[in-house]
């Protein structure tokens, strides 16, 4: 069933906090909101869910307009970065709430009467929660309350909440940012696992983009309350739209140096010129390289070279912090630890001068305007 | 046959209860179709006097009331309270019942009959006789004079009395401030004019500094009075009669004695009636239960019914019949109780102060005579200066 | 939900409840200060601020308002004080703890009506436990101190009955009537102070206890304070209970406890006289008000929330 | 000074009794003593005769030597069959004379009643002033903040008048009505909202409940300690009222509260009867300290959640 | 100067938390404490700061035993999680507060009085916490309370309050924990440019190993209450003393496959036998590889075939989750997503079967007590 936003604006007082939002996602997709703190996501996410009222705009679920229908009445689930689960109720009374509210009439939910008038019913909707219970593997805590679990088994009780209903689609908002980071990268896979099973579509917002670029099918950079970019992780990785795309998405961050196209339409960047041209006018650019396109170079072939201020070696990484030759722009590289320690003896001290080169297939140029210039070199070699 | 039922409310439970306790079966049994249901007991007279203006308010009213003597004129000015009137004319042998002529007045207002009082009390003197007689004095030589009051002082201070004396001048306010007025043959009140300002006025309140600083009275509060004289501190205590039960009850092993209020030079020529009266402020318009509610008023103001206050309480009931007739071996035998009695001939109303203002009239004095305990007042000419001008001020000839 | 209606009918029972139990009393005080009704005549006299002329002229009112703050400045100081004192010990104890709580808390929870009785009993001058526990002391080294010695000459202060000691005496029960409470709010307070804030203030080389309370506790209670200071005001303002049951009639010796609360309910319902009892009602809350908003402001600003 | 650093250096080394400890305890118990002394009275005077209490003698319980009843003899018993011991007497009297069941019985009806509505009428309004956004909230907000200040003794012959208009005085609904609301519970739950996280509303909301079934379903729950301490002072405050019953309560005895039991014993002027009045009020207050014992733990707890740190 | 922990114990209650711990820390070192939550290691550092006091052991600072001394006369500085900054204080009385306590009388830190009777002083105060706010560049918020900062700035303010009174060591506990991941990795680099800076020893606990590998100069790895392995992060990285310590160290997690050393002394992994002998007795193995040691191969020449499970693009990075074909080995490689891409159309899709090729050299060896075979292939390799 498909999801569409069209037009969505939501102002708080004064600050208007989206500015006409469009997004349409497919059934069974995993679409992933992304951007900085502030930007408007979870707004969005409460709008579509109906929490909250767009002031302008319309929100579509399968074809229907939902905009002033209930939270309740528009079938979908939501799980909240604080898990939100109800600290009186049990696990499984936690994830029979929805199922009670939804298929139970008000007598039958009376505390100790529902039960045995309806016991019927109430056996159904168990079974449903401890079906629910085994996918998650989370059997064992039905009878705890929130309080005694750990931050993961709590956060699988509330997405626990979320599938019994079966609903249209899962919104998540920051699940994961309360949990540590081991923990982090584990749900990761195990959300992804859940929603191939369940293929249903899952909108979800983050501001990891590690979360975004590994789980979704599609992910939208929002900033400033409008999406600046849609599309695959590997188009918004590999091709960012516009700088602040580009600088948002990747870590450590894409390195950006000032660069020219000059009047024959040959590109320089940090006023060396490269062997290509861009096919665009003259202009002054942006030119963004991200650490793992930089690669240590012997001096003489190198086409920029500079000092090591600070090295960080992660194991299985090495990022190098230089500092150009001209003073004033600090670049990132990475380098695999084991070959830089071939290489140069004892791995680049702080402090040494290293020469560096860019392969020129990986630059992403952008125009004044923050905006990708479309003929930029790695399009054009692709194409080619 | 139909019962009716009427409702009475009185005050001070732990006095009264006993006496109603005993006046209801007597009754029923007389009365076989009349039910008395009791209220809730006020605390106190103040109480009755604000809870019956607040049902006068609410429409709530009982049909009988049991109000402090001076606080009858309120009622009676408000126009709550029923005059009596209509059902004493009814009565062919009123008079034989034993209602005399000094007890009607205190319930006479505007020459018309609104309260017959119940229970009297008049102020006498406690004596504790082991510390007097540390002072030399015994039953035939005790005290009838203020100043002899405060020679004897003089003795038992030395005797290693600290406290020798106690002078109820706080209860309710201005009571013993009327009981030097009386005693002068002076009321307090006439008319809308305050009369302290009268020489008799200046004497009263002179009286009274000679007491306390004679005595180098302490100021005490009555219940911790009543805890030192129960504790053999204090030789000589003046309050109300009514006391009597609660002084018996919580007395240390000494010799207790009532007698006669001292006087000023002389013995007393009149004293305040205390204690409280029956009122009628039923707003039934059904003359069976307005009847039925005089029968009651009237049974336990006379007769066997007033004789139960005697027998049951410090008070003595206002009727000659059950004085004279019914109690003769009682007071023989109570000896205590009698002091009261022999009072009676000195009976005087206790004066209320009219217009809105008149309880706070009542405040202002209980303000100027602690000012004399606490030692602010010296100058008793400036006081009753003071006093006069803020009373007169307050009752309505003065605005 | 943003569109539905449902805080009407969440605000609107306690909202119209509240006009009608509070706000239209107040407004029928207000009017009613403006007359000379009393109740049980069937009508009343307009007198314009006739009512509140006196209360500022009359000596009995200079009183009253000498009584009033010289209790509030006690008491409130003091309950806040004790009560700061006692959760910090309480607080600090490794046992036992609760079972201060619970005794502290006593005071708090016993019907006053009840407790003033019996205070009148322990501060009776002779055979009060008070002065007999003082008497006990007379003969001995104590005597040297003059008080002392004039209270073994004869008797110890009459605590509740003389002009000079009346209100300070009053004023002692409504500390140890009121400093349990703020011991608990306190003492809620003290738990939710992070630990860590200790651990920091020891690493900066605060050796003392005090140099702790100092710079951590004492600020990270701010909040609290404000909350205890200012129920501590209004509940002082409001003192009533104790003052009625001490002296039913007439404020204390020489007016000395004569306490607005206690004068409101002597002129509006002891002496029948609504109208003043009303304009002090008015001058009452007019004051209460103004204290809480400067109270709020002087220390609004000083203190830190979250 | 005091040791606030629990967690000193010397912490871990503490003794159960270290010097400072001891110190501690010794300001504490005399605290205790003082604060305890009108209790010790109280309970020592409600097993004593009235010429024990007068005098103060008989120690601390008394010496239950016979006295005799001069209420029974003035009914006109035999002097010799009215002899009672004193703490025996104080007690009976204070459940036969005042009937004090019956008044205990009142006494939970009417705190019981009062605290349940201004559950239900202060719950919604602290929830949607803590929760909802709407138009006035804050106008709302300021006038609680006023009612706080509003003394009842002020408003007391404005609201008697009122309950008289409606024909309400000596019922149970006077005792309770104005106490229905409870700025000081609006207030407090208030605060104690405002720190319950909006994600458990919006969830809520998303399962299908009503803002209505939110708060009873989901704060309510959530708010038990907050709701405790707002209790115990709503209870406190409302057992031991004596001023507002007395002013209401002028018909039949069978509405009185317990204090109101203690006003049998109040004589005035002509003397109280101590010994069962001291009785009443050891009654009285024992239900509060009980309850208070078994909330004290979650009691503490609630008030620090309710945002007064 | 040289700070040294020796036979450190420590119970709460009947739990040993800390189970006799010797650490030598010499001076300007950066020593990193990493383990998994509860493992004791902000026990250990509160006992060297003098906040707890040990059960047994000893404490020296250059030398002087200082088990006994309280925290305020060690000359430490700590840095915690939460900051604890004085909330009440402005970041500049925030960092004056150590300096007051420790140079000023106490009547001259009477709030009004004492900066008049001691201007002098204070001033001097206030220009060495103008010098530190300078390093932290943090001079523009000297006036602000910590409630007006962001996580970052706080970080800042708080490292500003140790570094003014020029501590002998400065301990952290997890003092970046609180912060969003971005600005984790930042704080990251300007800690261990500090360090650099000031050349004072820094003791840094962390459960975070990205933090311990990048930061420190040596790294502790804790587990119940010991130190289970001391050295350079390279050293620990490459060569785990342990199954536990390489479990612990790298992300995503060492692969953990079975294996065995045969009669002949030849090892064979997952029943494969490989070319090379690593000179040790026959027993059970357990091999570790790390993903980035394992490399997608030609069905061919592969080692060993899996099949595609679960895959995340981390854009610079692409992790392949695999199942081997043995049904019940996980396994994750890491490859480069443009090499993949190119290698395979449209790179490895879910359920593909894919060859996998270790490189011999990479692998670690655990005996059956979980110990490192001193003799294990890199070592060798190495040597060699
Ligand atoms: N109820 C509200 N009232 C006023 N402003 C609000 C409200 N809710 C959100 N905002 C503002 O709207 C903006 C967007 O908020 P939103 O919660 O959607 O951001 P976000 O992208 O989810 O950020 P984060 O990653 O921090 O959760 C923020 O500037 C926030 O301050
Ligand atoms: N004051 C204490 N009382 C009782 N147990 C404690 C106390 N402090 C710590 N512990 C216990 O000691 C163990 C070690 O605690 P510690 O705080 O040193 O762990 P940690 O390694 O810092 O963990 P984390 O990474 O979660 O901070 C834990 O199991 C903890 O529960
Ligand atoms: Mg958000
Ligand atoms: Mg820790």
């Amino acid at each position: 069933m498909q999801i569409s936003l069209s037009g969505i604006a939501k102002s708080f007082g004064t600050t208007a906090v989206l500015k006409g939002v469009d997004l349409t996602v497919a059934a069974g997709e995993f679409v992933t909101l992304v951007g900085p703190s502030g930007c408007g996501k979870s707004t969005l996410l409460r709008i579509l869910a109906g929490l909250e009222r767009p002031d302008g705009g319309r929100v579509e679920i399968d074809g229907r307009d939902v905009t002033a229908v209930r939270p309740a009445d528009r079938n979908l689930a939501m799980v909240f970065q604080s898990y939100a689960l109800y600290p009186h109720l049990s696990v499984e009374e936690n994830m029979m709430t929805p199922l009670k509210l939804r298929d139970l009439t008000r007598l039958q939910r009376l505390p100790l009467v529902g039960p045995l008038l309806a016991r019927q019913r109430y056996r159904a909707l168990r079974r449903q929660v401890r079906g629910a219970a085994e996918t998650l593997k989370i059997e064992d805590l039905l009878s705890r309350k929130p309080g005694q679990l750990s931050g993961g088994q709590r956060q699988r009780a509330a997405l626990g909440r979320a599938m019994v209903r079966n609903p249209v689609a899962f919104l998540m908002d920051e699940p994961l940012s309360n949990l540590d980071a081991a923990l982090r990268v584990h749900m990761r896979s195990e959300l992804s696992q859940l929603h191939r099973r369940l293929a249903t579509t899952f909108i979800y917002v983050t501001h990891d983009q590690a979360e975004a670029l590994t789980m979704s099918d599609r992910m939208a950079v929002m900033m400033h309350g409008a999406i600046l970019q849609l599309g695959p992780p590997d188009e918004i990785y590999n091709s960012p739209a516009s700088v602040e795309v580009a600088r948002f998405v990747g870590s450590p961050a894409i390195n950006l140096l000032p660069g020219e196209i000059d009047g024959q339409g040959r590109l320089s960047v940090l006023g060396r010129p490269f062997s290509w041209a861009p096919a665009a006018e003259r202009q002054p650019l942006l030119v963004g390289v991200r650490p793992e396109h930089m690669a240590l170079a012997p001096e003489g072939s190198a086409q920029f070279s500079g000092f090591v201020r600070h090295r960080e070696n992660l194991g299985a990484d090495l990022f190098l912090h230089l500092e150009l030759s001209d003073g004033n722009t600090k670049v990132i590289l990475r380098c695999d630890p084991a070959v830089l320690a071939e290489r140069t003896q004892g791995g680049a001290a702080l402090g040494t001068r290293v020469g560096l080169s860019i392969d020129p297939q990986c630059l992403h140029l952008f125009g004044s305007n923050g905006r990708r210039l479309t003929s930029a070199a790695r399009d054009l070699a692709r194409i080619a | 046959e139909d019962k009716i039922t009427i409702e009475f409310a009185y005050p001070y439970s732990h006095l009264f209860d006993v006496t109603y306790q005993k006046i209801l079966p007597m009754f029923e049994a007389a009365h076989p179709n009349i039910e008395v249901q009791f209220r809730a007991t006020y605390e106190s007279y103040e109480d009755g006097t604000n809870t019956i203006l607040r049902e006068a308010v609410a429409g709530t009213l009982p049909d009988v009331t049991m109000q402090g003597l001076n606080r009858q004129a309120i009622l009676v000015e408000k126009g709550i309270a029923k005059s009596l009137e209509p059902f004493i004319a009814e009565e062919p042998d009123f008079a034989r019942e034993g209602y005399h002529q000094a007890m009607l007045d205190l319930g006479t207002f505007q020459n018309r009959v609104y309260g017959l009082p119940f229970s009297i009390s008049l102020p006498v003197g406690y004596y504790n006789m082991d510390l007097m007689a540390k002072a030399g004095l015994d039953e035939s030589n005790l005290p009838t004079t203020w100043a002899e009051v405060v020679a004897t002082c003089e003795k038992l201070r030395e005797a290693g009395v600290d406290n020798p004396v106690f002078w109820g001048w706080n209860i309710t306010g201005n009571w013993f401030l009327q009981a030097l007025m009386w005693s002068q043959d002076k009321p307090t009140v006439m008319g809308a004019d305050f009369t302290l300002d009268e020489p008799q006025g200046l004497t009263a309140l002179s009286t009274m500094h000679d007491i306390f600083r004679g005595c180098e009275m302490q100021n005490l509060e009555w219940k911790a009075a009543l805890a030192s004289f129960s504790a053999g501190e204090i030789a000589m205590m003046y309050w109300s009669t009514s006391a009597l039960g609660a002084v018996e009850r919580a007395q240390g092993d000494f010799a207790l004695k009532t007698n006669e209020f001292p006087g000023i030079e002389r013995a007393p020529r009149g004293l305040p009636a205390g204690g409280n009266a029956a009122m009628l402020v039923s707003t039934s318009e059904d003359p069976a239960e307005l009847e039925a509610a005089w029968t009651w008023l009237k049974f336990i103001t006379s007769g066997e019914g007033a004789a139960e206050v005697a027998r049951t309480t410090g008070y003595m009931p206002p009727n000659k019949a059950a004085n004279e007739i019914i109690l003769k071996d009682f007071y023989t035998q109570f000896p205590n109780k009698e002091t009261a009695v022999r009072q009676l001939p000195l009976l005087r109303e206790w004066q209320a102060y009219p217009g809105d203002n008149g309880l706070a009239v009542t405040q202002v004095i209980y303000d100027g005579l602690e000012g004399i305990v606490t030692g602010e007042h010296d100058d008793m000419e400036s006081l009753q200066e003071d006093l006069t001008e803020e009373v007169q001020d307050l009752l309505p000839s003065g605005s | 939900m943003p569109n539905s209606r449902a805080h009407l009918w969440f605000v609107g029972p306690a909202l119209l409840l509240m006009v009608l139990i509070l706000l239209l009393p107040i407004g029928i005080a207000f009017g009613l200060s403006l007359t000379d009704y009393s109740l049980g005549n069937t009508g009343a006299r307009f007198v314009g601020l006739e009512n509140y002329e006196r209360i500022f002229t009359r000596s009995t009112y200079e009183k009253m308002f000498g009584a009033t703050f010289r209790y509030v400045f006690v008491v409130v100081p003091l309950t806040v004080g004790l009560g700061l004192g006692a959760a910090l010990l309480i607080h600090s104890l490794a046992r036992f703890g609760d079972l201060y709580k619970t005794i502290y808390f006593l005071p708090v929870m016993a019907a006053l009506i009840a407790m003033a009785i019996v205070w009148e009993f322990a501060l009776h001058p002779t055979v009060g436990i008070v002065n007999a526990t003082l008497e006990r002391g007379c003969g001995t080294v104590l005597e040297t101190w003059n008080w002392y010695a004039e209270g073994c000459a004869r008797t110890f202060p009459l605590w509740l009955t003389d002009r000079d000691y009346a209100i300070w005496t009053v004023s002692f029960i409504g500390v140890w009537q009121g400093f349990g409470f703020n011991m608990v709010l306190y003492l809620a307070g003290l738990t939710s102070i992070p630990r860590t804030l200790y651990d920091a203030a020891e690493m900066d080389g605060s050796r003392s206890a005090w140099a702790r309370f100092r710079l951590v506790t004492w600020p990270m209670l701010g909040p609290t304070t404000v909350f205890v200071v200012t129920i501590s005001l209004i509940r002082s303002f409001q003192v009533f209970d104790t003052v009625e049951a001490f002296y039913p009639q007439g404020g204390g010796p020489s007016k000395s406890v004569y306490v607005m609360m206690f004068a409101i309910y002597e002129k509006a319902i002891q002496h029948n006289l609504m109208g003043i009892g009303a304009a002090i009602t008015v001058v009452f809350l007019g004051f209460v008000m103004f204290l809480t908003l400067v109270q709020r402001w002087l220390v609004e600003r000083r203190t830190h929330y979250g | 000074m005091v040791d606030t650093a629990v967690a000193a250096p010397t912490g871990s080394a503490r003794l159960p009794f270290s010097a400072a400890e001891t110190l501690k305890h010794v300001v504490l118990i005399l605290g205790a003593v003082i604060v305890l002394l009108p209790f010790y009275v109280m309970v020592s005077y409600s097993l004593k005769s009235p010429a024990e209490i007068m005098q103060n003698q008989g120690g601390p319980l008394g010496s239950q030597e016979l006295f005799r009843d001069d209420f029974c003899v003035k009914l006109g018993n035999a002097p010799e069959d009215c002899m009672v011991r004193p703490a025996i007497y104080n007690y009976t009297t204070a459940f036969e004379k005042a009937p004090l069941l019956r008044y205990l019985l009142n006494g939970v009806i009417v705190t019981v009643s009062i605290f349940v509505i201004q559950v239900i009428v202060a719950l919604p309004c602290a929830y949607a002033l803590a929760k909802l956004r709407f138009w006035g909230r804050e106008a709302v907000f300021g006038l609680v903040l006023f009612c706080l200040l509003i003394p009842v003794h002020a408003i007391a012959l404005p609201l008697y008048i009122m309950l008289a208009k409606l024909g309400l005085t000596n019922s149970y609904a006077a005792l309770v009505i104005p106490w229905t609301i409870s700025v000081f519970g609006i207030f407090l739950m208030r605060q104690f909202f405002m720190t319950v996280p909006d994600d458990l509303i919006d969830a809520a909301r998303m399962d299908g409940m009503s803002e209505y079934s939110i708060i009873w379903n989901v704060m309510l729950p959530t708010a038990i300690p907050a709701l405790l301490a707002f209790g115990i002072f709503s209870v406190v405050a409302h057992w031991n009222d004596y001023f507002w019953p007395r002013i209401v309560v002028t018909g039949s005895r069978e509405l009185f509260t317990p204090p109101l039991g203690l006003r049998e014993f109040k004589g005035d002027a002509d003397g109280d009867n101590f010994g069962p009045m001291m009785a009443t009020a050891c009654i009285i207050v024992t239900p509060l300290v009980v309850a208070f014992l078994l909330a004290q733990r979650r009691f503490i707890e609630g008030i620090t959640l309710t945002g007064l740190k």
